[in-house]
């Protein structure tokens, strides 16, 4: 894969830092706003997605390639995992918040949810990566079965 | 009652396409719109006629709330749903490919080797 | 603790493909699961027949999650990983010369996961999410091998799934709408009240038909000859073996008995597609040549049996006649551990003899008993009790539903039964006269595959078949299969566990 | 032309965090109470952000500091905003007028511009502009343009009509 024309490839070089903050941005502030760790994970996989599309693979390669993005998932599902037994352990249920809900800060502040966050970013790194996987996969058959 | 009927034409409409058709892509198509049927439908039940978005507010009162808001319920379970059908359609459009592939054609009349 | 049931393979699904990513091991990978199956089911075993919920995030019931084991889900817990264990320990040798095992293994964790969540869980859509969880591990693993045919089994096998579970999202959503509630406890209490039935009633419908498709009821069934003879051997022992009995039967008659409380009509729909599964899917194993693609049919032929066994269940129990409602569940449940163990057994058997004779066709094969006589013993065990001869398991579960049919009136079901043991044991004997009693055909490819981790999955099987006879002792009884059939039929009992009213 | 993607320099590093985290505090505005959690989530979120994509920024990230370039991008956006609204009343003359005397078609024009950046911006601009629309670019400073009143299809005459408007204020904001 080539790429695109060079204007796609300055505008994808100009937003792609806002799109990837734009989607830790959901994800980290799902548990005030609507959005979440699904929503933002997509975002994230956007952000990658739209890169390999307008510079091509070799280009994406040493940022967030297809081994990368499945340790990511690996790590993000089992990090997810981690939360749900540290509730098991510390607060006698699974999943249960065992940070505190509220502790930290007020109500509607960004560190009030407890291990949501913790649980949203999991989820967002797992849906980006998965993502990501899914879209190298499936466009860049070709260039995998090639290898 | 409306709700019942679009979100029926929409299944029946992706029914039909998975049942009747012929090419691979399209049945995955009606597939896709069986499973925005269904969402929809989700959706709409949880759908209260000038009702705010299930979000509780700084200082809002708790009755208000109740009063207001839309079922969120749907809504999480809509967005799960559209988590797994991702999942599902990703998994037969990669099924798709590798039997383009094999074979060279999408007409499932012509990927015939086993029989039913 | 029941969380640890969904925990626990779901952390060995996500690692074993994180370890491939830097290292190929396969042993490795094999033993990780081995050890995994053999916890969950020494877990399994020591919770067999306690009755807790377990609420999930700390929420009470009709709000929050809830893992429900009573007398039926500890059953089906013990099936499930009885069957994985061996089916594990079967991998362990059979798998070893495939590639991408951790991505092999991490899918088997999976489904289990999925299962396990399936039989736990107290919530209708947290059971979509996990019987999609399992369903879609299965579709992948189905389509392994990556052959043509394999991915046209595949295919195949995730359109009927995905519209079987489109069809149970939509019941749910319109139980959902109705009702108001998706706890199975709470849509017990709340469906009476309901002034518009015709609403339940439909999303019944749905849940048969979406059930169904996973459960390959007859009009359903185009998918499972073809998906369950394509997979790899262990895939095909576990999808035969458990998954569809979970994922179709078992969650069907948790809804429809625990949650709606048999709406009208319903256990005779389910006593008929029983039959006519049991009927049809026999008729048609009677002429395959391909050992897998029999076994296959004859699957939808005996998970026809449980089906009838549960509905007939529902009919004696709307008729007001609670004995032999009980004495109709227990068979249907009890056929079910039965129909695990030996069809397990008979698809491991088939791995085994396609490992001998490098085919599945059964005009080319004959005389493994020669070749290899501990196989053939194991598989000659799983060929009689599947026909139903008696010492062996199969006959009683299919003599528990043929008495009950008869004690509670239904004649020409109790007829439909016989007749299908008939053709069940007629298409057995075509099995036995061609491939344990003929001379030695076909080319032998390698004696020494058959090798002790072949066998010794086969020979605990094998024993299961003759043991599981002895769960209708009447002590025993009242043990494992009694309270699993009253967790069905006394909907109250479910519902007062679970709200703890 | 393009740098190694896994190697950003510390210069890009920072461009890119600086201005990441600008538009973060813009959007959350976390001033009101002062919300330090907001912004130091803000400052790693930009900090990641600078680190997995800075290689892709810009070339001479030096350049992307100066005020004097944001000033006249000001200026450009005011241009822009009073050209689009006259070629906007012009495209309404041309659509509401009995003949309707439209002449479309596509026109090469060449731009004096140098950065990709520029050619992007430029290519933008005449898109945003109703009437006309950049189709393609090439590589030797190229433009095709869709016109919907071609007057001229000499390179040197439409460069002028479509393209000479722009390119100065461009030329001091982006070389």
């Amino acid at each position: 894969m080539t790429g695109m024309s060079p204007i796609v490839k300055t505008v994808t070089r100009w937003v792609s830092p806002f799109i990837l903050a734009f989607g830790i941005y959901i994800a980290l502030t799902g548990h005030l706003t609507p959005g979440g760790g699904f929503p933002g994970g997509v975002i994230v996989a956007g952000c990658f997605i739209l890169i390999t599309l307008a510079y091509g693979k070799e280009r994406v390669e040493g940022i967030f390639d297809l081994k990368s993005a499945s340790v990511t998932d690996s790590l993000a599902s089992l990090s997810f995992l981690c939360m749900g037994l540290l509730g098991y352990v510390f607060g006698g249920g699974f999943l249960n918040n065992f940070i505190q809900s509220g502790f930290p800060g007020k109500a509607f502040e960004l560190l009030s949810g407890g291990n949501m966050p913790i649980i949203n970013i999991a989820i967002g790194f797992k849906v980006g990566g998965s993502l990501f996987v899914v879209f190298a996969y499936l466009a860049l058959f070709r260039a995998i079965e090639e290898e | 009652m409306l709700t019942y009927l679009l979100a029926f034409i929409l299944f029946a409409v992706g029914l039909y396409s998975v049942i009747n058709k012929r090419n691979l892509i399209k049945i995955i198509m009606g597939i896709i719109i069986m499973e925005h049927a269904v969402n929809a439908f989700l959706i709409l039940i949880g759908y209260r006629l000038s009702g705010e978005a299930p979000i509780l507010e700084e200082g809002m009162a708790i009755s208000e709330f109740v009063n207001t808001a839309m079922d969120p319920l749907p809504q999480a379970l809509v967005i799960t749903s559209i988590v797994i059908s991702l999942g599902v359609v990703a998994l037969m459009v990669a099924i798709a490919v590798r039997l383009y592939q094999h074979y060279g054609t999408f007409d499932i009349t012509e990927i015939r080797k086993l029989r039913g | 603790m029941l969380p640890l049931f969904v925990a626990i393979p779901l952390g060995v699904g996500f690692l074993l493909p994180l370890i491939e990513e830097f290292r190929e091991r396969t042993q490795f990978f094999a033993v990780t699961v081995l050890l995994e199956t053999g916890l969950l089911l020494a877990l399994s075993l020591v919770k067999f027949g306690e009755e807790s919920i377990y609420r999930l995030g700390g929420w009470r019931p009709p709000i929050g999650i809830n893992y429900v084991l009573d007398g039926l889900s500890s059953l089906i817990l013990v099936v499930i990983s009885g069957i994985a264990f061996v089916t594990a320990l079967f991998a362990m040798t059979y798998m070893s010369k495939y590639e991408n095992l951790g991505k092999f293994y991490g899918l088997f964790s999976l489904m289990l996961a999925g299962m396990y969540g399936v039989a736990l869980t107290g919530d209708v859509f947290n059971m979509y999410v996990y019987l999609e969880v399992a369903a879609i591990s299965s579709y992948a693993l189905v389509g392994f091998n990556r052959g043509p045919e394999e991915l046209e089994a595949s295919f195949k096998y995730l359109i009927m799934g995905a519209v079987g579970s489109i069809f149970i999202l939509l019941g749910i959503a319109m139980l959902y709408g109705s009702v108001g509630s998706l706890n199975i406890a709470d849509i017990s209490v709340r469906v009476s009240e309901v002034s518009d039935q015709s609403f339940i009633l439909l999303s019944t419908a749905l849940f048969i038909v979406g059930f169904g498709l996973k459960a390959a009821f007859i009009p359903f069934h185009s998918w499972l000859p073809d998906a369950h003879s394509s997979a790899p051997t262990p895939i095909s022992a576990m999808l035969s073996g458990v998954l569809i009995k979970v994922l179709g039967v078992y969650a069907l008659s948790r809804i429809l008995f625990n949650g709606l409380n048999l709406p009208n009509l319903t256990p005779e729909i389910l006593t008929w597609i029983g039959a006519g599964s049991m009927f049809i899917g026999g008729m048609i194993a009677l002429g395959q040549k391909d050992l897998k693609r029999l076994l296959a049919y004859s699957s939808i032929s005996q998970m026809g049996y449980i089906t009838l066994g549960l509905g007939m269940g529902g009919i004696f129990m709307s008729q007001g006649k609670p004995a032999v409602a009980t004495l109709a569940l227990i068979g249907g449940v009890f056929h079910l551990v039965n129909h695990a163990a030996y069809k397990s057994l008979l698809f491991l058997f088939s791995g085994g003899v396609e490992r001998i004779f490098g085919t599945r066709d059964l005009s080319q094969i004959g005389g493994i008993t020669r070749v290899s006589p501990v196989s053939g013993a194991t598989g000659t065990i799983g060929t009689l009790s599947i026909s139903g001869i008696p010492p062996f398991n199969g006959f009683w579960s299919k003599l528990v539903i043929v008495i009950a049919a008869i004690w509670g009136g239904l004649y020409p079901i109790a007829g439909i039964v016989l007749f299908t043991s008939a053709i069940t044991l007629a298409y057995y004997l075509k099995v036995q006269r061609e491939l344990f009693l003929g001379e030695v055909a076909g080319e032998i490819t390698d004696k020494g595959k058959i090798s002790p981790g072949i066998y010794v999955p086969l020979l605990i099987l094998a024993v299961c078949c003759i043991g599981l006879g002895l769960l209708y002792l009447p002590e025993i009884r009242g043990i494992v299969l009694k309270p699993a059939a009253l967790a069905l039929q006394e909907g109250s009992e479910y519902t007062k566990l679970v709200l703890g009213l | 032309m393009e740098e190694a993607a896994s190697k950003p320099k510390i210069s890009k590093i920072v461009f890119v965090f600086t201005v990441t985290l600008a538009v973060w505090l813009l959007f959350t505005w976390p001033f009101a109470p002062v919300n330090w959690a907001m912004i130091i989530a803000g400052s790693l979120v930009s900090l990641v952000s600078g680190i997995v994509l800075g290689g892709l920024a810009t070339l001479h990230p030096v350049k992307g500091l100066n005020p004097v370039r944001y000033f006249w991008g000001g200026c450009y956006v005011f241009a822009l905003a009073w050209w689009v609204m006259v070629a906007n009343l012009d495209v309404a003359f041309r659509v509401l007028h009995p003949d309707v005397p439209i002449n479309p078609g596509i026109v090469k024009v060449k731009t004096e511009l140098k950065s990709e950046s520029a050619k992007t911006a430029l290519a933008n601009s005449i898109t945003l502009t109703p009437g006309t629309m950049t189709v393609d670019i090439s590589d030797e400073g190229y433009l095709y343009v869709h016109w919907i009143n071609v007057s001229s299809t000499e390179v040197e005459e439409a460069t002028r009509e479509v393209v000479g408007r722009f390119e100065w204020l461009l030329r001091r904001i982006f070389e």
